[in-house]
Order: structure tokens, then C-alpha cells, then sequence
């Protein structure tokens, strides 16, 4: 899933500061499952941002929605009679979502209410983690599924490099050493020969480094 | 005289460009640096032009500087992220540069490694204001240098935006390279002397320099070329049929070129030529003007 | 002029602090009448919005009041209300309240005075923070 | 010869060979390069000079090798893959040989997490294995990494690291014959200070017939004090430093003159393991003491081949 | 949502060759919403291996996340019977896979893309880069770190021309579509910050939330 977290909460009282009406939308999608942009921390971030301007001595009045999607259009559609209320809509889904939001409704202040972060997994409850760099070109089968692309700081492709010590990546004590794990893997299914090959120079461009990417399905287009 | 000091003295500046082979051989470079070497003020090297994989821009500066030319050291923020710019920077220096240009630089899929990842960790503007803070004794993240370099810094403008947004958004982005410590201005080619002027009259009261840009025109081929592909060059019709009607397609294209810098004399601070091959043609250009 | 009254919401857990305060009742201890319980099957239940939409409304503190770390019914619902409680500290820090105003405290049923003294000293506190800075938007500055 | 360099020269004529390490300024003073080329230039076969060691900001590798050459010593242009994609790298090392450099060392390079731009986009276009590919293609084969031709030619001796104290162990060898499988010339290690550990892998390498491929130069770093010990031993991932030399730095009179001795004593007994071709001093901020310490382990005069 | 695409068949016949048990394992989130591995896609790519190869046994299952563990521990007590998964989740989800299940080879029968938004039935276009930093609100509700293909953030280069970038002809010059979104929103003034330079945040990243956490915070 897409995971998010809450951008602090002086940033949105700074890009909120202008208007009075307020419509907070949340996503059910990724966002809601990292616990970032669901209908329950639409609530919190209403809440908190009364309390903001009460204590200023401002008024300003706060609408809730949450949708079962935000990068959907049909989906956002369905705000469009509170979002006609609203001076400002503060999105609370990722990125993709509050664009969809700003190409919907294209005269009306679309804010990000979260920083998007990455594509990941659930370690544990409260702790995410990156998995994907979305590179366009998986190479998961031939690295014991486990991704150096995404889980490599330095997204090296033959190999751990100089800095990896007791299994953690020399850039945090909290950060497994990718390079590791995929060894024990690859020990365990005994497929270590798999480290011999010399992997060829990546192509970058499908990993959004050739400009920003797009996907046509002929069979689905109408 | 300097490149800085010809600036700053008032006269009207004159820089070329070279731009580096595809592998180690320098002779022909050289020898093409030789002929405008008494003839202009400095000359650019391009840094991978077009994002064709070259000999870098650096090594060819210091060999210039060896012969006594001033080079103005193109960077752009496509190959190398903050520290290797700055790293490059200081190298610079220390080989000798004194003028730096700071551009993007065009995107890797319009060359030669399509597959290579861009880097864009800084942009124009940023990495003006990191030769800035260079200059002033620090690197961009404010540790102090041992030593410091004293660059005369600048950058590039297109003047001949196709649309409304596209040249505020070029304007606005000069203010801030401006602002940022650009302190001369590069200008891609312009053949259109009136729209020029419009746009010098926009940018008036801006405290700088522009240096228009001369592209030479070796073909009417390559005019109609540039109309569809190059972003904010526009050779108007007028010029393509002297062109095209000309016996001698050399000479009128010295021609224009001639006129064009004669026409700029009055607008801006200098010219900037593109020869593209033809450098061998620019002393007869310049006493042409002078005549 | 009156001296200032805080209201204080306590969400107490009905294993432990619920039970305290009961006790405490029927030993008839004396503690401070600003508190205002709130029953609560287990701290865990508590989440960040109870605590903010109590501040919303008007309340000038705040106390969770679970039980001993590692007496949980729940296990590790204590645990739980902690971080949020933690997590809801930092937020209303950064946006200007003061982050006294709402505390977790942990005690056992058999504890009917440490109840007491628990209202008392929340009480003392959020009388010297003075009342809840949103209810003192429409009084001026002299008279608070 | 592929590259005419000196260090080439020496290493094939099967002298045990001397390299040490010169980092540049974090400014423009090329007097700091000078300074290190006078102290290390007669007792070294060539000299690194780093490029943003630790992703700290200096002048560029390239331009202390030019003042070095310029003075009459033999750089090696080091070079990471962090701070430069495929096109600037293949560009640098056309310049470097334009500008008449011979030797290269291909790295990944420090994360720039450690440095002094923590923030900076990492480029990591390609890794270093790939690295040491593209400079052996461009030197053997004159094409660049898109398979197009060179014009002029790319004469480098070409260098990559090695860490055998780094985990997984196991690997440590792999990862070292896929660098003298993609073209790596010679190896300089990271500093040795855990002497058994170091044996084990040398006997590892020479298993796979790898010091016959390469030529493998010892890193060594002289310590001078029991604080530079310490952080060592709990601070720097990849570095393995024994307790006992901790405790000697420690219980030592006169600290540096123990470093100095750890580091002759390390010397005699890496002359004596198979496979090892020289050794390569790395004496960050300490560059005064190279020339002692090789006069010491009696590798001087250097000899001219 | 994030999108992806399947993988040439040839390639994912080359991963199976070794494996003749194989447990086909859709995603019911993202790869649903962008056809590329939901129900539907999971029955036709069992079909075509089928097809392709009649020795092969080739089970289906989908679950409603494969980037969660809870819904992972529905294959739990299956695995034990096929020599291979193949999944047809995300890059997220092909690993949370493998990482419950150690002893099993785990192959991806997609290729993910990137997160972005369905612009009509079958083409969908980038918006995020997930850079954890988000200045839409300063731009109009368009980034320009993803939609630039240069993620320039202090305005266009000067190759965009007929408001089109300079990589290919069908795609906009975002700093165009910035300066228009501002304009009718009346915030040019957006445009005239001071230079920044951006903080690229240090991948892999990781997030902890201290309020979600169960156990005690340290």
C-alpha cells in the first residue's frame, strides 16, 4: 500500500490560515489501512484544527467526508456538494489522490493535509516500512523476493557494499541490510549460485527517471 | 582582459562556445578554440550538450585556460547531485575557471543514455546560490572552506517563450536567478530583432547583464528544424527565403548574423555565438560588425 | 472576583481507577469536586479524538487514569492509552496548549486514596495553568 | 601494459608495491594537495586521492590528481557512484585520461546520509561493479556504456575496493571475483587490524585463484591515539578493530609511536601471506608518518621499473 | 492507488520453469482498481499457463491486501502443497509474501509502476512520487516533482515549447499547468518564493507511530 503520515500540524495551520470553511476529506484506501487519511483521523485533524482556531479566536467552520477512494474520479465526484460549501478542501489521501481532487474541482483550493512517503508494508501495528520503489521492472524472482532496488540504500544490484555490519545497513541500526537477507534467503532455498551473475546496468527510465510515466492498456481503454 | 573585467569595463562582450568530442581526442577542439581565441571575450564549453555523453567541460576549461583563454564553465544539474557540484566547483577553481554558467540541463532521454538515471538534486537557480555561498567562504550547507573561490556566476534565459505562461514563468525564474547572483545572461538564439526588443523592454530596470544569443544559420533545413524542435527559437519565414533563394548560402548567412548582432548593439550588453561547426567564421563576422 | 473552577474529565478504567475513585468515595475522602468520571471499560478504548473532543468542548484538563503498568485486564491497554496520550500531548503542545493539561496516571482498585489525591493534584495544577485558553475567548485580558 | 601507469609497471614486474592516500581541501587551496605529494611523493608508488570521502564536500578527485601529476606523482583518481550518473562519470573519465591521469579506483562510495549534505539526492545510477564493466569496456574495447565508439583511447589501470571485514563473510569473496570478473586490475582493502580474519579470506581468495587475477594491495591505517582506536572499533561500519589493539593503544606510554609499531608489525606478517602485492596506507590527517613507517618496514628505496 | 502492469508471459514462463505446483495469488486493493491482478486477471493468467503448459497445476486465490498480514495468513495453511507462489501483487505485497513465507520461492508476475490516478478506462498517469515532503498546496494542486520530468521545483527549464516538455510531445509542461492553476486560483504569488532546495528524503524509509504502537514506547 501507499503509505502516509500526517504533515505536522503547524504546516497545516499555515496553509489553512486564510480561509473559514474547511472541508476535510479523507481516503478509505491506503491511507485509512496506514492510519493517516481514514474517516478516524479526519475526525483528530478536525478536531485539532478547531481547537487551533478557537484558541486564536477565530472562527472556522470544519465539514468532514471520507471516500472509498480519492484517486478515482468517480469517487471524488460524489464531495462535490460540500465541496461547493468549502473556501478550501484539505485532502487527506496521498498524493495521487489530492491531484485528483485539484483536476475535479478546478477552481477550488485543494491542500495536502499528508506527506506521502512510500510504498510499503504493515512490520507491525504503528511501524511501516518501504518495499517498492515502483521501478517498473521487477526483479523480485532473481532476488529471492526481497527488493534491492527499494531496500538498498544505495540500490546496488551485485552485492552489499562495504558497510554492512551484523546484518543492518550502515545508514541506520534500524535498517536491515537488504543484501543480507536475500544471502540467508537465497541460503535457505539453496539458490546461492544466484549471486554469481554479474547484474546488468539498470534501465532507469521505466522507474519514472525517464520523465513522469504513463500506462495505456489497450484491451481497456473504451 | 578578463571575461569579468570586459563585462564590468561596458563594452560590448563578445563569447563563442566550443563543445567537447565523444572521447579523448582534442585537437580539433583546440584548434577551433585557437582561431576565435583574439577574436571574443570567452569561450563556453558546453557540458554533454543535448545530454550526449562527451569529454567533460571541465578538463577542456583548464586546457583553455593553459592557452591563455578565459572559459566560461558550463554546469548542469542532469549528472551530478549537491556534492559533486560543489566538489566540481572548487575543482574548477583550482584548475584555473573563473566564469561559471548554471543551467538544468536538457533531460537524459533526449540523448545518447536514455536509460541513464538524471539526477536534478539542485536546479539553475539553487545551484546559483550555492556558487554564491561558494564565493562567499562556505559550501551550500554552511561549513567553511578552506579557501575560497570568487566565480563570476551566470545563466541563461530564453527569451522567445512561445506563450503568455511560458514567459512569465521565464521571467519569474530570472528574477530569481538574479536574485539568486547571476550576474550576466546568456540568451538562446534569436533571429526576431522586434520581439527581442519587446522583451528586453520587459526585463528593464533588471540589474544584469544579456549577452544575445547568435545562432548561425547553416541551412534552411536546420532553421526549419529548429522552429519544430527547439524550444523558444524562431527563425521567421523572411529569413528562411534569403536563405533559400541565396547563391552563396555561406555568405548570407554571415549575413544575418551580421545584421543581427549590429541590431543588438543598441539592446543589450553583448552576443553570445553559436557557431555549431563554423568557427573558422566568426573573425570575418566580427570585423563584418565592426565595418 | 471568583476563584476559577477548572473541569476536569477523567476517563477511568473500570478494573482500576473506577474502583478507586468508588472506594474512595466510601471512605469518604475528601477531593477536589472538579473532576468529572468518565467510565471507561479499559484505557485502550480511549483514542486520540475522546481526549481532543473533551478539550474541544471546553474541558481545562484532561487525566486517563488506568491501571498499574502490567495489571491491565486487557494485558496491554495501558500501554496503549499511554502512547496515544503521549502522541495527544505533543499535538496540542504544537498548537499551542499547554501540555499539562492532560496526563495519564496509573493506580489499582485498593487505591482509594491515591484517587484522591490524584483529583487534588490535577486540580492544583490546571488551577495555576488558569482556565482552557479557549474558554477565554470572549473574556478580555484583564479579567482572567 | 594496459595503462603505462607507474603502478601498473611495478605491480607486473612483481614488486611489492606502496600506495597511500591524499584527501583534498574542503576549499580551493591547492596547497594542501601539494603539501601531501611533497611528503608522500618518494616514499609511494602512487598516491588515491579521494573523491568527497565520507560524503563530506572537497575539491574533486580529478583536479588534486591534475596537481599531483603537474609535481611528478602518479595519482589514482578515485571515484564513487554516488554523486554522479553514467553520463558525468563516462565524461569524467574521458577528461581524466585527456588531462593524462592512469590509474582509477571505482567505488560505491559512503552513504551521503554521513556526510556533511545529508540531505542530497544519492544518485546510484549504477553500482561500482558495473563501474569497474564500463571502464574496462572503454579502455578494451573503446565503447561507451550505450555501445557506441570512443575516439582516442581510455588507458586506465583500474582499481576497486575491498572489504573483507564487512558481512555477510561469506560473500565478502564473491563480491570480490565478480570485481575481478567485470575488470578490476588491482584491489586496495580496508584498513587491517583483525589479522586472522584477514588470512582467512586471503586464503579464500587464493581458493578461487583470484590473487593470480588481480593484484591485491592491503589496507593499512596507522592509528594514533587510543580515541581514534575506540571510535573506530564502535563508530565505523565495515571496519573490524580488535580489542587488543584498543587495550594497547590504551595502555601505551607514548600512543603514536605504539600505532606506528602496530602498524610495522601489521606490515611483516601481511609480507608474508600469499597473494598480497603491496600495501596501501590510508593515514587520514597523518600523512607525515608514511614516510617513516615505510622506511621502517624497509620498503625503501622505491624501486623504478 | 498504485499502479502496475503484468509482466510479458515469456518472462513469467521463465521463472516457473523450474516449479510445476504453483499457488496464483491475486491482490484485492490496488491491483483490483487497476486491472493488473485482481479476480478477473488472476483467472486469465491461470488459464493462458494452463493453457500453455498441461502438466502444470495452477490454484488461484485472491485476498483482499497482500501488503497485510492478516490476510497473508489465509494462504498459510495452502503453501504447503505448491513448490512456488506466484503473485500478483504490488512489489509490497510480493515481499510480504515471501517474508511469511521463508521457505517458499516467491516470484512477482508483475512489474509495479508507479502511484498515480485513472485519466479514462485504460490509461493511467503519474501524480506522486511519495517524496514525503508535499507542496501541492503551494502549486496548485499539481507537483512538480513528479509531473516535471526534471522535478525542477523554482519554475520550468526552458525546454518546454507550445506548453508541452521537452521529454516527449504528450506530456504538459507541469510549471505551465502550475502557473495556470495559480492564476485562476489567484495565488501567483506562489511563484515568486524565495529559491528552494529540496531535502530527498534517505530510502529505505520507515515510519513509527508512537499512538498506534502496542507495546511501551521506548
Amino acid at each position: 500500500m501507499i503509505i502516509a503520515e500526517m504533515k505536522p500540524i503547524e504546516e497545516i495551520l499555515d496553509m489553512i490560515r486564510s480561509y473559514q470553511r474547511i472541508l476535510i476529506v479523507g481516503c478509505k484506501g491506503c491511507v485509512a489501512v496506514c492510519s493517516t487519511g481514514g474517516p478516524k483521523e479526519v475526525s483528530v485533524l478536525g478536531s485539532l484544527l478547531r481547537i487551533a482556531r478557537k484558541k486564536e479566536g477565530r472562527d472556522i467552520v470544519i465539514d468532514e467526508e471520507s471516500l472509498d477512494r480519492q484517486c478515482e474520479p468517480e469517487f471524488v465526484d460524489l464531495a462535490g456538494d460540500k465541496v461547493a460549501d468549502a473556501d478550501a478542501v484539505l485532502s487527506l489521501a496521498c498524493g495521487a489522490g489530492v491531484q485528483m481532487f485539484a483536476e475535479r474541482f478546478q477552481d477550488k483550493v485543494v491542500l495536502p493535509g499528508c506527506n506521502t512517503t512510500f510504498l510499503g508494508v504493515t512490520e507491525e501495528l504503528g511501524v511501516w516500512s518501504e518495499r517498492c520503489a515502483g521501478c517498473g521492472n521487477c526483479i523480485l524472482d532473481k532476488t529471492a523476493g526481497l527488493c534491492p532496488i527499494a531496500r538498498c540504500s544505495k540500490q546496488l544490484l551485485n552485492g552489499p557494499c562495504g558497510g554492512s555490519m551484523n546484518g543492518k545497513c550502515e545508514i541506520s541500526k534500524d535498517v536491515d541490510c537488504v543484501w543480507q537477507l536475500i544471502i540467508d534467503r537465497l541460503t535457505r532455498l539453496n539458490r546461492l549460485e544466484m549471486l554469481e551473475e554479474i547484474f546488468p546496468v539498470k534501465d532507469w527510465s521505466p522507474a519514472g527517471h525517464g520523465g513522469p510515466r504513463k500506462m495505456v492498456r489497450e484491451d481497456l481503454k473504451t | 582582459m578578463s571575461f569579468r573585467e570586459a563585462l564590468e569595463s561596458g563594452k560590448f562582450v563578445v563569447t563563442a562556445e566550443v563543445g567537447p568530442d565523444k572521447g579523448t581526442d582534442i585537437e580539433h577542439l583546440l584548434k577551433d578554440a585557437d582561431i576565435v581565441k583574439n577574436r571574443v571575450d570567452a569561450i563556453n564549453v558546453t557540458d554533454l550538450q543535448s545530454s550526449v555523453m562527451r569529454l567533460g567541460s571541465m578538463a577542456v576549461c583548464h586546457l583553455l585556460v593553459d592557452r591563455g583563454i578565459d572559459p566560461i564553465f558550463q554546469v548542469t544539474c542532469r549528472d551530478r547531485n549537491r556534492l559533486a557540484l560543489q566538489s566540481d566547483l572548487l575543482s574548477a577553481w583550482v584548475l584555473g575557471v573563473r566564469n561559471v554558467l548554471a543551467l538544468t540541463g536538457d533531460h537524459p532521454t533526449l540523448g545518447d543514455h536514455p536509460q541513464a538515471k538524471p539526477v536534478f538534486d539542485l536546479d539553475s537557480v539553487t545551484l546559483l546560490e550555492v556558487i554564491r555561498k561558494l564565493n562567499s567562504g562556505s559550501d551550500m550547507a554552511g561549513n567553511e572552506l578552506r579557501g575560497a573561490p570568487e566565480f563570476l556566476p551566470g545563466a541563461v534565459v530564453n527569451p522567445g517563450a512561445d506563450n503568455e505562461a511560458a514567459l512569465e514563468l521565464q521571467i519569474m525564474k530570472m528574477e530569481k536567478k538574479i536574485e539568486a547572483g547571476a550576474r550576466f545572461f546568456q540568451t538562446q538564439g534569436v533571429y526576431d530583432l522586434d520581439a527581442f526588443e519587446k522583451f528586453m523592454k520587459r526585463i528593464e530596470g533588471f540589474h544584469t547583464k544579456v549577452l544575445g544569443g547568435i545562432i548561425l544559420l547553416k541551412s534552411v533545413g536546420m532553421a526549419r528544424y529548429m522552429n519544430r524542435n527547439v524550444a523558444g527559437v524562431f527563425v521567421p519565414e523572411t529569413l528562411i527565403q534569403e536563405l533559400k533563394t541565396a547563391e552563396d548560402k555561406a555568405r548570407v548567412s554571415i549575413n544575418i548574423a551580421v545584421r543581427l548582432i549590429k541590431g543588438m548593439k543598441d539592446l543589450c550588453d553583448g552576443v553570445h555565438i553559436m557557431a555549431l561547426g563554423w568557427e573558422s567564421k566568426i573573425p570575418s563576422i566580427l570585423d563584418a560588425v565592426k565595418e | 472576583m471568583k476563584e476559577f473552577e477548572p473541569k476536569i474529565i477523567a476517563f477511568c478504567c473500570q478494573y482500576c481507577a473506577y474502583a478507586a475513585a468508588d472506594l474512595a468515595g466510601s471512605m469518604r475522602l475528601k477531593y477536589a469536586p472538579n473532576i468529572r468520571i468518565v467510565l471507561v471499560p479499559c484505557t485502550g478504548r480511549i483514542d486520540v479524538i475522546h481526549i481532543l473532543r473533551a478539550v474541544e468542548n471546553g474541558a481545562d484538563g484532561v487525566l486517563v487514569a488506568g491501571c498499574l503498568e502490567g495489571g491491565c485486564h486487557f494485558v496491554e491497554g495501558n500501554f496503549k492509552a499511554k502512547n496515544r496520550v503521549r502522541y495527544v500531548k505533543n499535538l496540542l503542545g504544537r498548537i499551542g496548549i499547554e501540555e499539562e493539561r492532560v496526563e495519564m496516571f496509573n493506580l489499582s482498585s485498593a487505591e482509594g486514596p491515591r484517587f484522591a489525591e490524584i483529583a487534588n493534584e490535577m486540580t492544583e495544577r490546571i488551577k495555576t495553568l488558569g482556565p482552557s485558553p479557549l474558554r477565554r475567548e470572549n473574556s478580555t485580558e484583564e479579567n482572567i | 601494459m594496459k595503462s603505462g601507469s607507474n603502478l601498473e609497471r611495478l605491480l607486473e614486474s612483481g614488486q611489492f608495491s606502496v600506495t597511500a592516500e591524499a584527501g583534498p581541501p574542503k576549499g580551493t587551496s591547492s596547497k594542501v594537495v601539494q603539501r601531501k605529494g611533497e611528503l608522500l611523493k618518494l616514499c609511494c608508488d602512487a598516491l588515491n586521492v579521494t573523491d568527497n570521502q565520507t560524503a563530506i564536500v572537497r575539491m574533486s578527485s580529478l583536479s588534486g590528481c591534475v596537481l599531483l601529476k603537474e609535481m611528478g606523482v602518479e595519482p589514482v583518481l578515485q571515484m564513487v557512484v554516488r554523486d554522479r550518473n553514467r553520463l558525468a562519470l563516462q565524461s569524467d573519465i574521458l577528461g581524466a585520461a585527456a588531462l593524462g591521469i592512469r590509474n582509477v579506483l571505482c567505488l560505491s562510495g559512503d552513504h551521503q546520509k554521513f556526510g556533511n549534505h545529508p540531505t542530497a539526492k544519492g544518485v546510484y545510477d549504477i553500482d561500482s561493479i558495473q563501474f569497474i564493466q564500463m571502464v574496462k569496456n572503454m579502455r578494451d574495447e573503446h565503447k561507451f556504456l550505450n555501445g557506441e565508439d570512443i575516439s582516442g583511447d581510455v588507458p586506465f589501470f583500474i582499481g576497486a575496493a575491498a572489504n573483507p571485514f564487512a558481512d555477510p563473510f561469506e560473500f565478502r569473496v564473491i563480491r570480490l571475483a565478480k570485481k575481478v570478473a567485470a575488470g578490476a586490475d588491482f584491489i586496495q582493502t580496508q584498513g587491517v587490524f583483525d589479522m586472522p580474519k584477514f588470512i582467512e579470506w586471503m586464503k579464500m581468495v587464493r581458493d578461487r585463484g583470484l590473487d593470480e587475477k588481480t593484484h591485491i594491495l592491503a589496507g593499512l591505517i596507522p592509528i594514533k591515539s587510543v580515541g581514534m582506536a575506540r571510535y573506530m572499533r564502535n563508530n565505523v561500519s565495515g571496519l573490524s578493530v580488535p580489542k587488543e589493539i584498543v587495550d594497547r593503544m590504551a595502555d601505551a606510554r607514548e600512543p603514536k609511536e605504539e600505532g606506528v609499531k602496530i602498524c610495522l608489525e601489521s606490515i611483516e606478517q601481511l609480507k608474508e601471506v600469499d597473494g598480497i602485492h603491496g600495501i596501501h596506507i590510508m593515514a587520514v590527517a597523518w600523512e607525515d608518518i608514511v614516510s617513516r613507517i615505510v622506511e621502517e618496514a624497509g620498503l625503501m628505496p622505491r624501486p623504478v621499473v | 492507488m498504485i499502479i502496475a502492469d503484468q509482466k510479458p508471459l515469456s518472462e513469467i514462463q521463465d521463472m516457473l520453469a523450474p516449479y510445476r505446483k504453483i499457488l496464483l495469488v491475486g491482490c484485492g486493493t490496488c491491483m483490483t482498481f487497476c486491472s493488473a491482478g485482481g479476480r478477473e486477471e488472476v483467472a486469465t493468467l491461470a488459464g493462458t499457463l494452463l493453457s500453455e503448459n498441461k502438466d502444470m497445476t495452477v490454484d488461484k486465490m485472491t485476498i483482499p491486501q497482500q501488503c497485510a498480514v492478516k490476510f497473508i495468513d489465509r494462504l498459510a495453511d495452502k503453501v504447503g502443497n505448491y513448490e512456488a507462489i506466484l503473485s500478483m501483487a504490488c512489489g509490497n505485497g510480493v515481499q510480504a509474501v515471501a517474508n511469511r513465507f521463508p521457505e517458499k520461492p516467491v516470484l512477482p508476475a508483475l512489474n509495479t509502476q508507479f502511484i498515480g490516478v485513472e485519466k479514462e478506462p485504460g490509461i493511467w498517469t503519474e501524480s506522486c512520487m511519495a517524496c514525503g515532503d508535499c507542496i501541492l498546496w503551494r502549486t496548485g494542486g499539481i507537483c512538480p516533482i513528479t509531473r516535471c520530468a526534471k522535478s525542477l521545483l523554482n519554475g520550468p527549464c526552458g525546454g518546454a515549447s507550445g506548453g508541452k516538455c521537452e521529454v516527449s510531445k504528450d506530456r504538459p509542461c507541469a510549471w505551465q499547468e502550475i502557473y495556470h492553476a495559480l492564476k485562476r486560483l489567484n495565488m501567483l504569488h506562489y511563484l515568486k518564493e524565495k529559491p528552494r532546495v529540496k531535502d530527498w528524503p534517505i530510502h529505505p524509509g520507515r515510519i513509527v507511530r508512537e499512538d498506534l504502537r502496542e507495546v511501551e514506547a521506548a
